[in-house]
């Protein structure tokens, strides 16, 4: 379709076939006189409008987007709406983020018998639109080259496991090996500096085990992939949340699962520190205290303060483990959260709508689409049938356009909407450096905000939010259209 | 008369913008910030700082894009006659001369190990030959070796001409810059830099330098036989790719790594229209193979590794002469698990056949 | 594909404002499309016929039709395609009246929305797959919600059928407002003469389960098969031995108990029996009034019952019914009149309610069919009827007239001269809206028979005079004059509102309500008696005011709906239904948790566990295909590349 | 430095480089659907014309060489010619409904407009077969391949010994070119036997699965060759049976799917080993691809 002629703009109405569908014909039929700009896609449901569909609009050229339902309550199927309200407003909430004015977007609910009530949503939602202007283009805004500021208000320590306690740690896995399939750890990889997964499948194995502040990889991404083995983990607070979140939705088995916890102060920060470390052929020795990581390379002494390099991600870390632990060691007392935004967030926060928009599409030139973000996630349990990849559903062209990328990124996220336990893999593991994870984070904040604080990962006995519904809500107020 | 010409530091800037005016679109490595830094060969316009960095993703992009519009159709009608329609097939044939300046050795020498496949086979690529012919590969010899680098055991080294068109070398003021194929020589001669006379000599003795300075060479040549040989050792293959992600990091990075998907966008407006596009794949992905009835010959990241390691070491090398790997270790510094090809190849070269354990136990 | 296109004129309700030749040679351009063509009608037989015609002649594998709203036509338009042969569900709707035509002049803009409507239903055809219908058995029996007039007649209708009916009451007796009621109009015939006969058919009809002082507590399934909950809501009394001997009611020393039956205008005992003809005579105890439960000593009934049937400790019971279709007949009820302080806020006993006025005429109310006023007992001779009471009133937000206040208050003017000769009766109106049969006669007799006097204008207030009467100040608007009135009684004409708690029973039934709460009919003119919901019919004044032969009416055409429906032994289910690509399906289960109907199983499939979709439960709302992230689980004809084909066909650069 | 094998690239080896009609070897041609015939439930057989003068005329093919039909917007899928090449009224494919390009491809009508790449891919080296026996085996829609080869040796039945087929498919509705069966069966150059693995009560042929009847008919391998298409266990346990009787494996033709997307041996879908199905192939002895069946 050529873009529109005349004045108007391009606006899309998801509208329930039996509700809102039913007070727009109502209009009709009153001959009540509406603005021509949108368009109506007929829905069963506003339960069936994913998300995603608004976001393809949105980025796809549309000008603004209105969802329309029964009333809560009212809904033809008993509670679609109600489903549809959190999922709507966690998106609304979520569009800044990505450099999208949430008055763009805006779901409501009008009932068969509500013709005039439909007449002045349409009104008065195409008015706001026109007063917005056409939408800008994410394909055709600006880049905006920034970094990013790392420093961090508090400086913790990172971890070091006592060579007792690894020793104790050790032990306790010889013991239980002989009923386990295997047992996830870590263990060194290319050089010192670099801590690899190790599957732990005979004592021979066990001997390379290490868990120090290098080892970053979050194992229990491979657990849903284990399913129907018996396995061992090692697990700290992040990744102790990952399992919550996986036993929570019952992708792994509890009964199939031996987890053995530890403690931690925190992690190191590889990219960075590499970055810090430049080129170098030969990592000869490497020495970690809580404090100080003392490494020779090529022949040279090179000392880093830990509290430069932890992960800022440790920073927001609740410290507390769920209680998951078959077995413990090592002391878990003395760690708290510091309220602080992750850097990614608090740097997307600082820039307006436009420059946020600039901001990723400036990240989108450099993704190369590999993946990595969402193979590592613990969370992302689609794999092979990611709705990015599949041509039938056709969500995304393979085309590797900055738009086509962007989209893929919002399909990770929002998929973790209320999921996401912010262990930071994504981010970690993307080797062109995208802080991918700022939208997560995001994520997280608007759940927490609309759902009572609501952290994924922490009881495994708690519905995620967007998998359940409640007839009031207590943060989720609908706009009157007075 | 040589070719060698000298660029100084200072006149790099005025260098890439005499290229610019003569029609070149010059990509060169430029940091772009994020949570790593990452260098990345992006377009280049006057003012842009460049960086002289290894960049984090190999040039491939430039002879085989992300994607790529193969062609356009467009079918049409009549009002009046809706049920005859006709059919336009539009390929994309405009490619515009490209400068790579600063590339490593390594991404050169991807370069011409994808030539084969995509020039030399039973048909010729026609977008890869005019991206190819196109391009100017101007490549910075390494001062040195790195972590994850190992150029050298493939047949390779810090300095290899294979795949460039130019080499420079760093010495203390600037560049020596050394034609190595009749384009790039004729470039230089063109050019408005002064000759490199001694200096030449100068850059002879940092690259000598930079070879003396790697890590021993691994001797790979029985990697193509060992490898078939373990072809079907199960055992061998899932071991080496048990914590394997399945993501495509590796093989996105890869200078050598050249599956790619074709597909079709539907682009539908009044008429029927849209694009038949050609973007990068992974063979570490289970959809690569997988078949519309749901048969996948290579169901498992094991067999895929295998077919991705066998690839570079084995099958390439009985196709093609050379093995299918330039040694950048670009695939080690970004596995999210650390997977070591290196590791892996000297594993199956030292690996026992089954005929040989069969030997030993009895 | 072969995709035929015909934009419909409808006459000029749609070729008034859109250029539909322009549209039809627009949409002939579209992909796979290979004919389009602009109708006068499409809905018409000529119409339809062409497109039967054109099917054949063309080849179409698939049709659009740009009309109306699908809601109007899209069923007509199947069967249509299907008498050509098609599958009915390759065709598509594209709505270019209700949300072109009808809603704006601009010609220009408006041919270029339809036109775009047009492209869209296009591009969602292009990703149809003929679907086919499953049948499945329905369980044959019927659910009616309330026992008033049309309740009975659907009940009785249904019965007499040979459909099992289960009768739900919310009071203690069937009957409904029409069993409070003297007399009817026109005729002036007994209300209770002729509804007590029916009432009786009710409770002997062995086909009928009747459940009084019982609500519906939930309701599951659809249509063919419905689950139904109902609390037996406790009347501390044990109907199984209650014979409804009265003894109770004579011997109880509460006294003070409102009668809810009698509109309060006398109280009565804490454990009743409505009325004489209740059904079922059945006693229960009034817990607000009762001495015993009341956490005093008495108890009396219970000694003095012969049955024995009494049990304090009685508490709400539940039962579950399996039905196939619902009828709703809720009814209404009187809206609260005292928010009105012109009418003196309900503190002057004098003024009263039309419905309680029924209940003083009526013989076997608590005046034994005196008319006394309730301040003194003494015949009023002056009596001012005030009409539209909280009717046709957009200043307190019911601008809807409640439909029968007009007649039923010639009724009262009549009847009063009956009772008492010397009266005179004054009507306060503001419009006469006699429009039935032999109605207009009827008011026309009030005044010209019975001397009543019509007085075109609002009551501006009332007010005791201090000498025993309550002046009535009003307008008369036809003489243009202020108008005052000595009465002894004023009988306001209170508007009607929709049933308490219709909403929620709506909210049950998943259909829908009007602003003020009366139930939704699927279509205005063509489906009065149908809902949104498949299987559930409404009768009565619960859709919207009517009188007793239009509430009558509409049970019987309920009961006729039903028994149609129950006509075939199966039903065939919709096949716009969710269905799983195992290969997609990790097995996450998040599908489960959402679908509102349970109609989603996990089953295993080689070894792995998938969902699995039970065709008969599941009702289309594609939840779960919004909520699988594998896009595993798509809901046909709604599925993600039908809608991301909509979107594309609007927002692609 | 490594020191490796310095062997001749064999892809150049034997097969000389193919020009496209138009140069661009991912560009198609343009053909208009001429007939839509159904064979089965899940099978449609396509009749195809190239558009363009002497389209047709210029197109040369050989038995066993594949095409990518291209559904525009859809995608492309490889299917053999099964038409034999002297046929030059249309080009015919049979296709079974299981994946998003093939359900397009049965939601063609004739007239509409496809895309052919072809032909690609080897073929049946039938100029090596002069004077011998051929054992024709087709599984399902196996049969398609098995067709042109088989078509193609009856117009030279005089060049060869006994020709001879055998096709089976799960039941009789399930068999393909129904309209051909009884001329296939009264050939004079041809024995043809037909089998189900499950029969109706009126199916006068064979019962039982392809490796079953193959060895009650037992066909001499003496101076014969067998050509083998269909589903991979078929094939699996045909090859069996042939060995059985005393087929050599380089006696035993068979063809190999893979999925593929650029047909010309470059994108690294269809590889076995070292070797490429779209330009080695599908065309394979037994010898060759063992390893992979």
């Amino acid at each position: 379709m050529p873009a529109l002629a005349n004045n108007e703009l391009r606006i899309v109405g998801f509208l329930c076939n039996w509700c809102s569908y039913g007070g727009a014909d109502t209009a009709g039929v009153a001959r009540a006189s509406q603005p021509t700009d949108l368009r109506i896609i007929r829905v069963p449901c506003s339960g069936r409008v994913d998300p995603l569909f608004v976001l393809k609009a949105l980025l796809n050229g549309a000008d603004g987007v209105l969802v329309s339902g029964c009333h809560p309550r009212d809904c033809h199927y008993g509670t679609g709406n109600f489903y549809a309200r959190r999922r709507l407003e966690v998106l609304k909430r979520f569009l800044p983020i990505l450099g999208i004015d949430p008055a763009r977007f805006s779901y409501t609910w009008v009932s068969a018998s509500e013709g005039q009530r439909w007449q002045k949503v349409v009104s008065r939602f195409t008015e706001e639109i026109h007063a917005l202007g056409p939408a800008p283009r994410f394909e055709a805004v600006e880049p905006l080259a920034k970094a990013c500021s790392w420093t961090q208000e508090s400086k913790g320590p990172v971890s070091v496991i006592s060579p007792e306690l690894l020793e104790q740690l050790k032990k306790a896995i010889a013991d239980k090996l002989p009923e386990l399939d295997c047992v996830l750890g870590w263990q060194e990889g290319r050089d010192l500096l670099h801590s690899v997964p190790l599957f732990i499948r005979s004592e021979d194995d066990l001997t390379k085990l290490r868990c120090d502040a290098t080892c970053h990889n979050n194992l229990v991404r491979y657990l849903p992939d284990l399913k129907g083995q018996k396995v061992g983990i090692i697990v700290r607070s992040c990744e102790a949340r990952s399992v919550v979140q996986l036993l929570q939705e019952g992708l792994i088995s509890r009964e199939e699962l031996v987890v053995f916890a530890l403690p931690c102060q925190g992690l190191l920060d590889l990219p960075r520190l590499e970055e810090a470390l430049g080129r170098y052929q030969r990592l000869e020795d490497l020495t970690l205290t809580e404090t100080t990581l003392r490494l020779r390379v090529d022949g040279q002494e090179r000392v880093f303060q830990t509290a430069d390099f932890r992960q800022s991600r440790c920073e927001q870390c609740p410290g507390e483990l769920p209680a998951i632990a078959d077995q413990s060691f090592g002391d878990f007392s003395g760690q708290t959260a510091s309220q602080t935004l992750p850097p990614e967030l608090a740097f997307l926060d600082s820039l307006n709508l436009q420059e946020r928009m600039g901001f990723w599409r400036a990240c989108m030139e450099r993704c190369i689409l590999c993946h990595a973000c969402r193979n590592s996630c613990p969370m992302c349990v689609c794999r092979d049938q990611c709705i990015a990849e599949s041509r039938e559903p056709h969500w995304q062209s393979a085309e590797a356009s900055v738009k086509e990328k962007f989209f893929f990124q919002i399909i990770h996220a929002l998929h973790l909407a209320g999921r996401c336990t912010g262990c930071g893999e994504c981010q970690a593991n993307c080797p062109v450096g995208l802080p991918i994870f700022a939208l997560r984070a995001h994520l997280n904040r608007i759940v927490s905000e609309l759902f009572d604080g609501y952290q994924a990962g922490c009881d495994p006995k708690a519905v995620p939010p967007l998998l359940t519904y409640s007839q009031e809500e207590a943060h989720i107020h609908e706009r009157s259209w007075e | 008369m040589s070719s060698d010409r000298f660029l100084a530091h200072t006149a790099i800037g005025d260098f890439l913008e005499g290229l610019v005016q003569t029609g070149y679109t010059v990509y060169c490595p430029q940091k772009e910030p994020g949570v790593r830094q990452s260098v990345i060969f992006a377009p280049w316009q006057k003012g842009l700082p460049i960086s002289l960095e290894k960049a984090t993703v190999a040039p491939k992009h430039l002879v085989l894009p992300q994607s790529e519009v193969l062609f356009r159709y467009s079918k049409h009608k009549e009002s009046a006659e809706p049920a005859k329609q006709s059919l336009t097939l539009d390929a994309n044939e405009i490619f515009t001369p490209t400068l790579l300046f600063a590339s490593r050795p390594c991404d050169a020498r991807g370069f011409a190990i994808l030539d084969r496949p995509f020039l030399q086979g039973l048909f010729r690529d026609p977008y890869y030959a005019r991206r190819r012919e196109a391009l100017c590969v101007v490549s910075l010899t390494c001062p040195s070796g790195c972590a994850t680098c190992f150029c050298h055991w493939t047949g390779a080294g810090p300095s290899s001409p294979e795949g460039s068109d130019i080499l420079m070398t760093e010495i203390a003021e600037g560049f020596v810059l050394q034609g190595i194929t009749d384009k790039g020589k004729e470039l230089l001669l063109a050019s408005k830099l002064p000759e490199a006379g001694e200096k030449s000599q100068e850059a002879t003795k940092a690259r000598k330098a930079a070879w003396q300075s790697l890590s021993p060479v691994q001797d790979l040549s029985t990697a193509p036989q060992k490898l078939a040989e373990i072809f079907a050792d199960q055992a061998f293959w899932s071991q080496a790719t048990q914590a394997c992600l399945a993501c495509g990091a590796c093989t996105y990075l890869c200078p050598t790594c050249y599956c790619f998907n074709i597909t079709d966008e539907s682009l539908d407006g009044e008429n029927e229209q849209g694009v038949r596009l050609r973007s990068w794949d992974t063979c570490m992905a289970k959809q690569f193979t997988e078949e519309a009835s749901g048969h996948n010959p290579r169901p498992d990241k094991a067999q895929r590794m295998r077919n991705r390691i066998s690839h570079k070491f084995s099958s390439y090398p009985e196709n093609w002469g050379s093995f299918s790997c330039s040694g950048c270790g670009r695939c080690v510094t970004h596995c999210p698990v650390g997977l070591d090809i290196r590791e892996i190849v000297l594993k199956a070269i030292h690996a026992k056949t089954a005929q040989q354990n069969e030997k030993e136990t009895s | 594909m072969r995709i035929g296109v015909f934009i419909c004129h409808c006459g000029s309700n749609i070729a008034g404002t859109v250029d539909c030749a322009q549209v039809a040679a627009k949409a002939a351009l579209f992909p796979d499309v290979v004919y389009a063509t602009d109708p006068m009608y499409t809905c018409a037989e000529p119409g339809q016929a062409a497109i039967e015609e054109a099917i054949h002649s063309h080849k179409l594998d698939g049709v659009v039709v740009a009309s109306c709203s699908p809601r109007m036509h899209e069923p007509t338009f199947r069967k249509t395609v299907e008498r050509a042969g098609l599958n009915p569900y390759m065709f598509e709707m594209a709505n270019i009246r209700e949300h072109v035509s009808w809603i704006g002049r601009d010609i220009e803009a408006n041919t270029r929305k339809a036109t775009e409507l047009v492209r869209l239903a296009v591009e969602k055809l292009r990703h149809n797959r003929p679907l086919q219908a499953q049948e499945f058995p329905i369980t044959r029996r019927v659910l009616i919600i309330g026992g008033g007039v049309a309740g009975i007649q659907a009940a009785l209708d249904c019965a007499d059928g040979g459909i099992p009916v289960v009768l739900v009451e919310r009071e203690a007796t069937i009957g409904g407002k029409m069993a409070k009621l003297d007399k009817t109009f026109p005729t002036v015939d007994c209300s209770a003469c002729i509804l007590g006969p029916k009432m009786v058919d009710v409770a002997q009809h062995p086909l009928i389960t009747l459940y009084a002082h019982a609500e519906i507590e939930a309701i599951s399934g659809y249509v063919g098969n419905f689950s139904v909950s109902i609390r037996q809501r406790t009347t501390y009394v044990d109907w199984s031995k209650c014979t409804g001997c009265g003894t109770c009611t004579e011997k109880c020393p509460s006294k003070k108990s409102y009668d809810h039956f009698n509109e309060g205008i006398a109280p009565t005992t804490a454990i009743t029996i409505a009325f004489p003809q209740a059904i079922p005579k059945k006693a229960v105890i009034n817990k607000d009034f009762c001495r015993q439960l009341n956490g005093k000593k008495c108890a009396v009934c219970a000694k003095v019952c012969p049955t024995g049937a009494i049990d304090f400790a009685m508490e709400d019971s539940f039962v579950t019914e399996n039905v196939g279709s619902i009828v709703v007949a809720t009814g209404y009820d009187l809206m609260d009149w005292t928010i009105y302080g012109q009418y003196g806020h309900g503190r002057y006993p004098d003024v009263i309610t039309s419905l309680a006025y029924e209940r003083l005429m009526n013989a076997s109310g608590p005046t034994g069919g005196h008319i006394v006023r309730p301040s003194d007992g003494k015949e009023p001779k002056s009596v001012v009827f005030v009409q539209c009471v909280g009717s046709r009133d957009p200043a307190i937000g019911r601008p809807y007239c409640s439909g029968f206040c007009c007649m039923y208050t010639a009724k009262q003017a009549i009847l009063t001269k009956d009772h008492i000769q010397d009266s005179q009766s004054y009507v306060f109106y503001m419009d006469i809206r006699a429009p039935g049969k032999m109605y207009d006669e009827f008011t026309r007799r009030a005044q010209e028979e019975y001397g009543t006097h019509y007085i075109r204008g609002r009551v501006s207030q009332i007010f005791p005079d201090g000498q025993g009467q309550l002046t009535v100040l009003g307008m008369d608007t036809l003489l243009g004059r202020p108008v005052e009135i000595k009465a002894d009684l004023v009988v306001l004409a209170v508007g009607i509102e929709a049933s308490r708690g219709a909403r929620e029973l709506a909210e049950k039934l998943r259909i829908s309500y009007d602003a003020y709460g009366f139930f939704l009919e699927s279509h205005v003119k063509l489906k009065p008696v149908e809902t949104n919901t498949a299987g559930v019919f409404l009768a009565g004044v619960c859709q919207g005011a009517k009188d007793i032969p239009a509430s009558v009416a509409q049970g019987s055409a309920a009961a006729a709906k039903v028994l149609t429906l129950f006509a075939r032994e199966t039903l065939a289910s919709n096949p716009q239904i969710a269905q799983v690509t195992a290969k997609r399906c990790v097995g996450c289960g998040k599908c489960l948790r959402c679908c509102p109907f349970g109609a989603i199983k996990s089953s295993l499939v080689k070894g792995e566990e998938k969902a699995e979709v039970i065709a008969t439960m599941c009702q289309g709302c594609g939840l779960c295909t919004a909520t699988c992230p594998q896009g595993a689980i798509q809901l046909a004809h709604a599925t993600d590349d039908h809608i991301l084909a909509e979107v594309n066909a609007l927002c692609r650069l | 430095m490594a020191d490796i094998a310095k062997t001749s690239p064999r892809m150049l080896k034997g097969l000389a480089p193919r020009p496209m009609p138009s140069g661009n070897p991912y560009l198609p041609q343009t053909a208009r659907v001429l007939d839509v015939i159904r064979e089965t439930a899940t099978i449609k057989t396509l009749r195809v014309v190239l558009e363009g003068e002497d389209a047709m005329q210029r197109f040369h093919f050989e038995p066993g060489q594949v095409a990518q039909l291209s559904v525009f917007g859809v995608g492309e899928a490889t299917f053999v010619i099964n038409s034999p090449p002297s046929q030059k009224d249309y080009l015919q494919f049979s296709i079974m409904e299981v994946g998003e390009v093939t359900r397009a491809l049965h939601r063609l009508t004739a007239g509409e407009l496809i895309g052919v790449r072809a032909p690609l891919g080897n073929f049946f080296p039938y100029a090596d077969w002069l004077g011998k026996n051929i054992v024709l085996i087709g599984g399902g829609i196996g049969m398609a391949p098995v067709r042109t080869i088989m078509l193609h040796l009856l117009e030279r039945a005089s060049d060869y010994g006994q020709i001879s087929l055998l096709y089976g498919a799960r039941t009789p509705k399930d068999m393909s070119y129904q309209y051909e069966l009884a001329d296939w069966l009264k050939h004079k150059d041809l024995a043809c036997c037909l089998c189900v693995d499950k029969a109706d009560s009126d199916w006068p042929h064979k019962v039982g699965m392809v490796p079953e009847v193959l060895k009650e008919l037992a066909p001499s391998p003496q101076n014969s060759l067998a050509v083998l298409c269909g589903p991979p266990i078929m094939i699996k346990y045909t090859v069996e049976t042939l060995l059985n009787l005393g087929f050599a494996e380089e006696n035993i033709v068979t063809t190999l799917e893979r999925r593929m997307k650029c047909g010309i041996g470059i994108c690294g879908r269809c590889n076995v080993g070292s070797r490429y199905v779209c330009t080695d192939g599908p065309v394979f002895t037994c010898r060759e691809v063992r390893a992979f069946l």
